[in-house]
C-alpha cells in the first residue's frame, strides 16, 4: 500500500510541475496566483499521503497549517492585487 | 567557586535586558533613556573588572548554561584573551554611549531615539555574547543578532545615502552569514558536534579532510565579509563614514575587531594545531590578501577627502594588520593581533569620535575644511592626534607595542615579506595622518571657518574621546603588565 | 419603574444573547479542539476549555455579528444533508467540467450574467455564493449587495442557480419573499 | 557515486548557488532579495538533510518509540532558530528597500549607485 | 518509489528557484517564491522535520511572501529593464 | 566585467561545494559521526531530562536553551531595527488610519475570514501548548497567529485591526516574552543552578519535574504571543502609509 | 489487500484523475475567467477524494475528524479563493474571453 501510496504522491508532484508551467507563463498575474493555488493544494495532498506513509499522524497538523496558509496568501494577494495602486506600475 | 562564574552570562544578558526594558521607559519618560541606557554597560564593565584576576593566563573559565555539561549544551568559555576583548569592548561602547547622548541630537531623529539606544544596547551585548561563547551555532546566533543591530543603526538617520550604505551592508553581511553557517553545516556533518573544544578533538580524529577544509575556506569568507577583509570590504567605506559618528566608532572600533577575533577563535580554537595541513593553505591565501588590504586602505585612505572615509580605510588597513598577525602562526604574532584590536578599537572609536565633534560643532566632514581647526577646538585635535599618533605607531602609544609585535611574530615565523609590508602600511599611516594633523595644527583655514575663541565640543563628548586616547597612551606605556599574560595565553591557544 | 424593568429586561437580554454567541462559539471551539488534541483525557480538555474561552472572547464579535441571526439548532440540524446534497451537485458539476475539458472542442462559451438573489444577510449570501462556485460550470466573481455577477461556462449553467438558491433558502429556512422562518 | 546517493545535498548546493548568483548578478534589489532567501532555504534544507536517517521516524516520542531508529533532532533545533533569524534579515531588509524606493523611486542597483556618483559629483561642483 | 517522489519534489523546487529568479515581474516571482517555500516544507516533512515543515509553511510561504507582496505594492512591479 | 568575476567566482564555488558534497559521509547513514556523537544522549534521555516528548522542544529550550534566547533576542532586534528603519509608530496614529486604496474587499471574502480566524487563532494557541508532545512550539505557533493577523489585517484594513490589538498590548507582550526569557534564565540562578536552569537544584530539589513543566510552558506561551506580536507589529509598520519625519 | 485499502486507493485514483483532470483545464482554457473553473471544481474534489480515501484508510481514529476537517476547510477555501482572484480580476478590468467575437473582448462585469 506504501508503494501504491508513493506512486499517487508521485503523480500529484508531476502534475504540480506541469501547473507551474501556468504560474510561470501568465499571462496575467491572476493566472500565476491561481497556479500557485493549485500547485498549493496539490502539495496539501501530498502532505497527507506522506503522513500516511510515514505512518505518523501528527503530520495532519503541518496539513492543516498548509490549508490555513494557502488561504491567508491567497486571500491576501488576491486583496492587492485588487487595489488600485497597481494601474500605473503595470503598464 | 564562588558566585563570579555567572559574571559572563551576566555581562552579556544584563545588557539585552537594559534593551528590552528601555521601550518601556521611553514610553513614560523619553528623557531619561539616555542615562539609564548607559547603567548595564556600566554593570557589565564593572563585573568585568571584578572578574579579571579571576581567569589565568593559560586557562579558561567554562559556564555551562542549563547546567548541561558541553557537548550536549552550550557552554561560555572564557580566557584571558576572551576577557581581554570583553573588557575592551564594554570600555570603548560605554564611552561611546556616553558621546552619544549629546550627539544624537544633530543627526537622528526624535522618534527614533528610544530605537537608537535600544539597538546600542542589543549591539553591545551581542557583541559580548560573541566573544565569549564557546558554541559555534550560538556564535552564529549573536553574529546574527550584531549584524541586525548594526544594519539599522546604520540606516538609523533615515537620509538617502545612509539607507543606500545600509542596504549594501545587508547584501554583503547576509549572504556572508549564510556562508558561515554552510560552514558549520559542513563542520557539523564531518564531526558531529558544535561544542569548540569538543570539535577540536573531533576534527583531529576526523576522516574527512575535503570536507573540513572547505568549511574552513567558507568560514573565511564568511568572516572575511564581517571583517571586511581586502577584496571582500566593499561594504565598509560607506557604512563606516555614513553612519552616526558613535556607531562608526563602534563598527570600526569593535565590531570588525570582534569578526576577526571570531576568525581566530575558529583558527586556534576549533582546527587544532594537528590540523595545520587542512588550513594551511587557506591561511596563506589570508596573509596574501591582508598584505594587500595594508597597502590598498593605506593608499585609499591617502586618496580620501571626505575625514570619515579616510578613517573608514584606514580601518581596512588594520585589519590587514590584524590578520597578518593570525597568519602568522606565532604567539608573538597572535599577540601582537590580540594587542592590535584593543589598540586599533581605542585609536579608531577615537578617531571617529573626534570626527564626530567636528560634525557636531561645525558640521564639517571634509579634511580641507579641518584647516585651523586647532584655534576653536583645541582640545579635540590634541586627542585626534594622539590617536593618529597610535594608528601610525610611534611609541610610547599602544599602536607602536602592537605593531612591534606583528613585525616580531612575522620575523619569527620568517615571513619577511610580511613584515615588510606592516612597515610599508605604518608609513602610508603616516602620510594619511599626518596630512590631517598638519591641516588642523599648521595651516590657516578659510576665512571664517573657525571662530577665534576656543568653543569646543561639550564636556560629555570631549570626556570620551580623551578616555580614549589617553587609552592608548596607557596601553602603550604600561604595555608590560599585559603582554606577558598574552602571551602565555596565545603560547597556550597556539 | 416601568422604564427600568425594561432597560433592566434589555440589559439582560442583550447579555443573554451575546452570552449565547459566546457560548455557542465555544462549543464549536473546544470541538474543533478535541479534534486537533485527538484525546479526552481530563487536563487536556481542561486547557482546551480555558483555551476555547480565550478565543470565543476575543473573537465574538468577529464571528458573532455573521453568524448570530442565521445559526439556529435547525440551521445546523439541517446542514449535514445540505453538505451531502451539496457534494452531490460538486461530483455532477466536476463530471459536466471533465465533459468539457476532454471535448477536444472545448465546448464553451463564457459570459458573466448578473443574478439577483432573495436571500438576506451575509452568511447565506456567502453561503449560497461559496455553493455557486463549486457547483456546474458557475464562478462567482462579484457580489455587490444582493447582486451576483456569476461566470458562466456554458449558457445552460445558468439555469442551475435557481434550484441552489432554493436549496440555501431551505437551509437558512428564508421564504421567497425574504421572511426569515422563526424556529424552522 | 557518493554524489548520486547524496542527491538532498547537491540539490541544496545548487540552489545555493542560484540564490548567490541571484543575490551577486540580478540587479533589482528585491530579486536580490529573493536570491537571499532562497540561499537560506537551501542551507537549512541541507542542515536537515544531514540529519536524515534512513528509514527514521520524526524525533518525537510517542508511545515508546525506538530512540535508535530517530532522526537527528539537534540540525532541526538549530535550524528552527534559523528560520527565525531568516525572517528578521528579510523583514529589515525589506524595510529598507521601502525606504529606498520613496528616496531613489528605484529599484536597481546600477540606477542607485549611478545616482550616488551623480549625487557626489553634484556635492563637488556645488563645493567648488 | 520514495526515491522518485523525493527526486520529482527536489525537480519541482530547482524548476520554482529558477522561474522565481527569473521572472521580470517581482509579484510573479514572489508568488512563485511561496510555492518553492510550501514545497521546501514537504521535502522537510519527507526527511522527517514535521517541525520545521510547519514553521517553513507558516513563516517562509506567509509571513515572508506576505511582507514581499507589501513591499512590491509599496514600489515597484516590474524589474527595471 | 564586474559581471564576468562574480560569475567565475560562483563557477568556483560551485564546483568546490559539489566536490565536498562527493566527499561527504554518505547521507542516513546510521554510522555517519553526525548520527553516533552527540545525538543518543538527546534520543535517550530527552523525555526524562526534560520531560518533553517532542525531543526537538526539548532541545531547543533546555538543552540548547541559550540559543532560543537568542532567537528570541533576535526577533525583539529585528522589530526594534524596522521601527527604527521606518520610524516609530506614533500613539493612536494608526487607528485613526484611513485605507487610501478605496477598495472595498469582498463580502464572501469578509464573512470567510471571520469564520476562520477563530479557528486559525485557536489551533495556534493548540501549536503552542503542544509543543513537547507534537509538531510545533512557539514560534511556530506565533507565526501562524501572525498568519491570521495578515489576513485580517489585508481584508479588513489596518485600522480595524490595529483596533483590536492595540499598540499598547502589542508593546507589553513584546517586552514581556523577552524579559520573561531572561527571568526564567535567572530564576535558575536564585535557586543555584546555572542561568537557564528551569529548576532549583539546590533549594528544592523535590519541585524540580513540575517546575520544569511549567516554566517550560510558560517560556514556549511567551515566545509564541511574543513572537505574534512582533510579527504583528513588522507587518504594520511595513503597511502603515505614513511619511516618516527624515531628520539630518 | 483488505477491503479497506482497495476503497481507498479506487477513492485515490479518482482523486488522481479529477486532479489532472484540473491541470489539463489549466492549460487548455482561453482566459483566467474559465480557467478559475477547473480550478475550484477538480482540484477541490481531487483533493476531496484523496482525503475521503485517506480516510477511508486510517479507519474509525481521531485521524477520520481531522481529515473531515481539512476537506471542509478545503472546500470553503478553495471556493473563497477562486472567488478572490475571479473578483480582482474583474476588477482589474482583465477582459474575459467570447465565443462570438472568437477572441479577447473587454467585459465590464455584465
Amino acid at each position: 500500500m506504501d508503494e501504491f501510496l508513493t506512486a499517487v504522491a508521485l503523480v500529484i508532484s508531476l502534475n504540480a510541475v506541469i501547473c507551474l508551467y501556468r504560474a510561470a507563463v501568465g499571462p496575467t498575474t491572476q493566472d500565476r496566483l491561481l497556479g500557485v493555488n493549485i500547485v498549493g493544494t496539490k502539495t496539501l495532498v501530498v502532505v497527507i499521503l506522506v503522513t500516511f506513509i510515514l505512518a505518523e499522524n501528527y503530520f495532519l497538523d503541518v496539513a492543516i497549517v498548509y490549508a490555513l496558509l494557502l488561504f491567508v496568501v491567497t486571500v491576501a494577494v488576491s486583496r492587492y492585487l485588487e487595489a488600485e495602486g497597481w494601474k500605473e506600475a503595470e503598464s | 567557586m564562588g558566585a563570579w562564574r555567572h559574571f559572563p552570562i551576566l555581562m552579556i544578558t544584563v545588557p539585552l535586558l537594559g534593551a528590552v526594558l528601555l521601550p518601556f521607559l521611553g514610553y513614560l519618560r523619553e528623557s531619561w533613556v539616555p542615562h539609564v541606557a548607559l547603567l548595564p554597560l556600566g554593570f557589565s564593565t564593572v563585573l568585568g573588572f571584578l572578574l579579571l584576576g579571576r581567569i589565568p593566563s593559560d586557562g579558561y573559565l567554562s559556564y555551562h548554561l542549563g547546567g548541561w555539561e558541553p557537548p550536549h549544551g552550550i557552554e561560555i568559555r572564557v580566557d584571558y584573551v576572551g576577557l581581554f576583548l570583553m573588557l575592551a569592548i564594554c570600555g570603548i561602547t560605554l564611552l561611546a554611549l556616553v558621546f552619544s547622548r549629546h550627539y544624537i541630537s544633530k543627526e537622528v531623529s526624535r522618534g527614533r531615539r528610544t530605537a537608537y539606544f535600544v539597538l546600542f544596547l542589543l549591539m553591545s551585548g551581542a557583541m559580548l555574547g560573541f566573544a565569549a561563547t564557546g558554541d559555534i551555532f550560538n556564535l552564529f546566533v549573536f553574529m546574527e543578532i550584531l549584524a541586525l543591530s548594526s544594519y539599522a543603526l546604520v540606516a538609523i538617520t533615515g537620509n538617502r545615502n545612509a539607507v543606500r550604505a545600509a542596504f549594501k551592508y545587508v547584501l554583503m553581511g547576509a549572504p556572508s552569514s549564510i556562508m558561515v553557517l554552510l560552514a558549520i553545516g559542513f563542520l557539523y556533518s564531518a564531526t558531529g558536534s558544535l561544542n569548540m573544544a569538543d570539535l577540536a578533538q573531533r576534527i583531529a580524529e576526523s576522516g574527512y579532510t575535503e570536507v573540513l577544509t572547505v568549511s574552513y575556506i567558507l568560514f573565511v569568507i564568511g568572516f572575511g565579509v564581517k571583517a571586511a577583509l581586502f577584496p571582500l570590504h566593499m561594504w565598509l567605506p560607506d557604512a563606516h563614514s555614513i553612519a552616526p559618528s558613535p556607531i562608526s566608532a563602534l563598527l570600526s572600533g569593535l565590531l570588525v575587531e570582534v569578526s576577526a577575533f571570531a576568525l581566530l577563535r575558529i583558527t586556534f580554537s576549533v582546527f587544532p594545531r594537528g590540523a595545520a595541513d587542512l588550513i594551511g593553505g587557506t591561511a596563506d591565501a589570508v596573509g596574501v590578501a591582508a598584505a594587500a588590504a595594508v597597502l590598498y586602505g593605506g593608499i585609499m585612505a591617502i586618496l580620501q577627502k571626505d575625514l570619515k572615509m579616510m578613517i573608514a580605510y584606514s580601518t581596512i588597513s588594520h585589519i590587514g594588520y590584524i590578520f597578518l598577525g593570525l597568519t602568522a602562526f606565532t604567539a608573538e604574532g597572535l599577540t601582537g593581533a590580540v594587542y592590535h584590536m584593543l589598540d586599533h578599537g581605542l585609536a579608531k572609536a577615537c578617531l571617529f569620535l573626534c570626527a564626530g565633534n567636528f560634525i557636531y560643532v561645525k558640521g564639517y566632514r571634509r579634511i580641507e575644511e579641518l584647516k585651523g581647526a586647532w584655534r576653536q577646538m583645541p582640545w579635540t585635535c590634541f586627542a585626534f592626534a594622539l590617536a593618529s599618533i597610535s594608528v601610525i605607531g610611534i611609541p610610547p602609544t599602544a599602536g607602536f607595542i602592537s605593531k612591534w609585535y606583528l613585525i616580531l611574530g612575522n620575523v619569527r615565523g620568517e615571513k619577511w615579506l610580511y613584515a615588510c609590508v606592516l612597515l610599508i602600511g605604518s608609513i602610508l599611516a603616516a602620510v594619511y595622518c599626518f596630512r590631517v594633523i598638519y591641516y588642523m595644527f599648521f595651516q590657516a583655514g578659510r576665512e571664517g571657518a573657525w571662530e577665534d575663541s576656543w568653543n569646543d565640543a561639550p564636556p560629555s563628548m570631549l570626556t570620551p574621546v580623551w578616555m580614549l586616547s589617553l587609552g592608548t597612551l596607557f596601553f602603550g606605556i604600561f604595555s608590560y603588565l599585559v603582554i606577558p599574560s598574552l602571551l602565555k595565553a596565545a603560547a597556550f591557544l597556539l | 419603574m416601568n422604564w427600568l424593568s425594561a432597560v433592566l429586561g434589555e440589559r439582560i437580554l442583550g447579555t443573554a444573547k451575546a452570552f449565547r454567541r459566546r457560548g455557542l462559539l465555544f462549543v464549536i471551539m473546544i470541538l474543533f479542539w478535541i479534534i486537533l488534541t485527538a484525546s479526552l483525557a481530563l487536563h487536556e480538555m481542561l486547557l482546551g476549555a480555558i483555551c476555547s474561552a480565550a478565543v470565543a472572547a476575543l473573537t465574538v464579535s468577529l464571528l458573532g455579528r455573521a453568524l448570530d441571526p442565521h445559526i439556529t439548532p435547525a440551521v445546523l440540524l439541517r446542514l449535514p444533508l445540505f453538505m451531502l446534497r451539496l457534494i452531490w451537485e460538486i461530483v455532477k458539476a466536476n463530471l459536466d467540467v471533465a465533459r468539457i475539458i476532454l471535448n477536444p472542442g472545448l465546448p464553451i462559451d463564457p459570459r458573466i450574467v448578473e443574478y439577483r438573489t432573495y436571500l438576506p444577510g451575509d452568511l447565506p449570501r456567502t453561503v449560497f455564493s461559496d455553493s455557486i462556485t463549486l457547483t456546474p460550470g458557475t464562478v462567482t466573481v462579484e457580489l455587490r449587495g444582493d447582486l451576483l455577477n456569476v461566470h458562466c461556462l456554458c449558457p445552460y449553467h445558468e439555469e442551475g442557480l435557481a434550484g441552489l438558491e432554493r436549496l440555501v433558502a431551505w437551509l437558512f429556512g428564508v421564504r421567497r419573499d425574504g421572511e426569515v422562518r422563526k424556529g424552522g | 557515486m557518493r554524489l548520486l546517493h547524496n542527491y538532498h545535498y547537491v540539490a541544496a548546493m545548487v540552489l545555493f548557488c542560484i540564490g548567490l548568483y541571484t543575490v551577486i548578478v540580478r540587479r533589482n534589489i528585491v530579486k536580490k532579495l529573493i536570491g537571499l532567501n532562497i540561499m537560506e532555504t537551501s542551507v537549512f534544507f541541507f542542515f536537515i538533510s544531514l540529519g536524515y536517517l534512513d528509514g527514521g521516524m520524526a524525533p518525537i516520542r510517542v508511545g515508546k518509540a525506538d530512540p535508535s531508529r530517530m532522526v537527528n533532532p539537534l540540525p532541526q533545533a538549530l535550524i528552527l532558530t534559523g528560520i527565525v533569524v531568516a525572517v528578521s534579515v528579510t523583514a529589515l531588509a525589506l524595510s529598507l528597500v521601502i525606504l529606498l524606493y520613496r528616496q531613489y523611486g528605484t529599484l536597481d542597483v546600477d540606477r542607485l549607485m549611478r545616482e550616488e556618483e551623480q549625487s557626489e559629483t553634484a556635492e563637488r561642483e556645488e563645493r567648488g | 518509489m520514495g526515491t522518485a517522489l523525493n527526486l520529482a519534489l527536489i525537480v519541482l523546487l530547482l524548476t520554482t528557484a529558477i522561474l522565481a529568479v527569473t521572472a521580470r515581474d517581482l509579484l510573479a516571482a514572489v508568488i512563485i517564491f511561496s510555492v518553492y517555500s510550501l514545497i521546501m516544507a514537504l521535502m522537510w516533512q519527507r526527511l522527517q522535520a514535521p517541525d520545521l515543515a510547519l514553521t517553513e509553511a507558516a513563516v517562509g510561504a506567509g509571513v515572508t511572501t506576505v511582507l514581499f507582496v507589501v513591499t512590491i505594492f509599496k514600489t515597484r512591479r516590474r524589474e527595471e529593464e | 566585467m564586474k559581471r564576468t568575476v562574480s560569475l567565475l567566482f560562483i563557477a568556483a564555488l560551485a564546483a568546490l561545494l559539489l566536490y565536498v558534497v562527493a566527499n561527504m559521509p554518505p547521507m542516513g547513514d546510521p554510522a555517519n559521526p553526525t548520527a553516533t556523537h552527540v545525538i543518543p544522549r538527546y534520543l535517550e534521555n530527552a523525555e526524562e531530562e526534560t520531560h518533553t516528548e517532542n525531543v526537538i522542544t526539548g532541545i531547543i529550550l533546555n538543552y540548547r536553551g541559550y540559543d532560543t534566547m537568542g532567537e528570541v533576542t533576535v526577533i525583539f532586534c529585528a522589530l526594534a531595527a524596522v521601527l527604527a528603519v521606518l520610524g516609530r509608530e506614533r500613539r493612536g496614529a494608526i487607528e485613526g488610519f484611513v485605507d487610501r486604496s478605496e477598495v472595498v474587499s469582498s463580502t464572501i471574502v469578509r464573512t470567510m475570514v471571520r469564520f476562520m480566524v477563530p479557528f486559525i487563532l485557536l489551533f495556534s494557541l493548540y501549536t503552542i501548548f503542544h509543543g513537547e508532545s507534537s509538531p510545533g512550539g512557539g514560534f511556530q505557533g506565533g507565526a501562524i497567529i501572525g498568519g491570521s493577523m495578515i489576513v485580517f489585517t489585508t481584508i479588513f484594513g489596518l485600522a480595524e485591526s490595529s483596533r483590536r490589538v492595540p499598540q499598547r498590548i502589542r508593546a507589553a507582550l513584546e517586552g514581556a516574552a523577552v524579559m520573561g526569557f531572561f527571568l526564567v534564565g535567572a530564576l535558575g540562578l536564585l535557586g543555584g543552578g546555572e542561568f537557564l536552569t528551569y529548576a532549583w537544584p539546590k533549594v528544592a530539589p523535590g519541585l524540580q519535574p513540575s517546575l520544569v513543566v511549567w516554566l517550560t510552558i510558560l517560556v514556549e506561551v511567551g515566545i509564541g504571543l511574543g513572537g505574534a506580536m512582533v510579527l504583528t507589529s513588522i507587518l504594520f509598520a511595513m503597511i502603515r502609509e505614513e511619511e516618516i519625519a527624515t531628520a539630518s | 489487500m483488505t477491503a479497506k485499502e482497495i476503497v481507498a486507493g479506487i477513492f485515490c485514483c479518482i482523486g488522481t484523475f479529477f486532479f489532472i483532470l484540473g491541470t489539463t483545464g489549466l492549460l487548455r482554457m482561453p482566459d483566467i475567467f474559465s480557467r478559475l473553473h477547473p480550478s475550484t471544481k477538480c482540484d477541490t474534489l481531487g483533493a476531496c477524494s484523496v482525503i475521503v480515501g485517506m480516510a477511508v484508510y486510517s479507519g474509525w481514529s481521531w485521524d477520520l475528524l481531522k481529515l473531515i476537517f481539512i476537506a471542509c476547510f478545503l472546500l470553503l477555501s478553495s471556493a473563497t479563493c477562486g472567488h478572490a482572484i475571479g473578483r480582482s480580476a474583474l476588477r482589474r478590468d482583465i477582459p474575459y474571453w467570447r465565443r462570438q467575437d472568437e477572441g479577447a473582448k473587454s467585459g465590464d462585469g455584465a
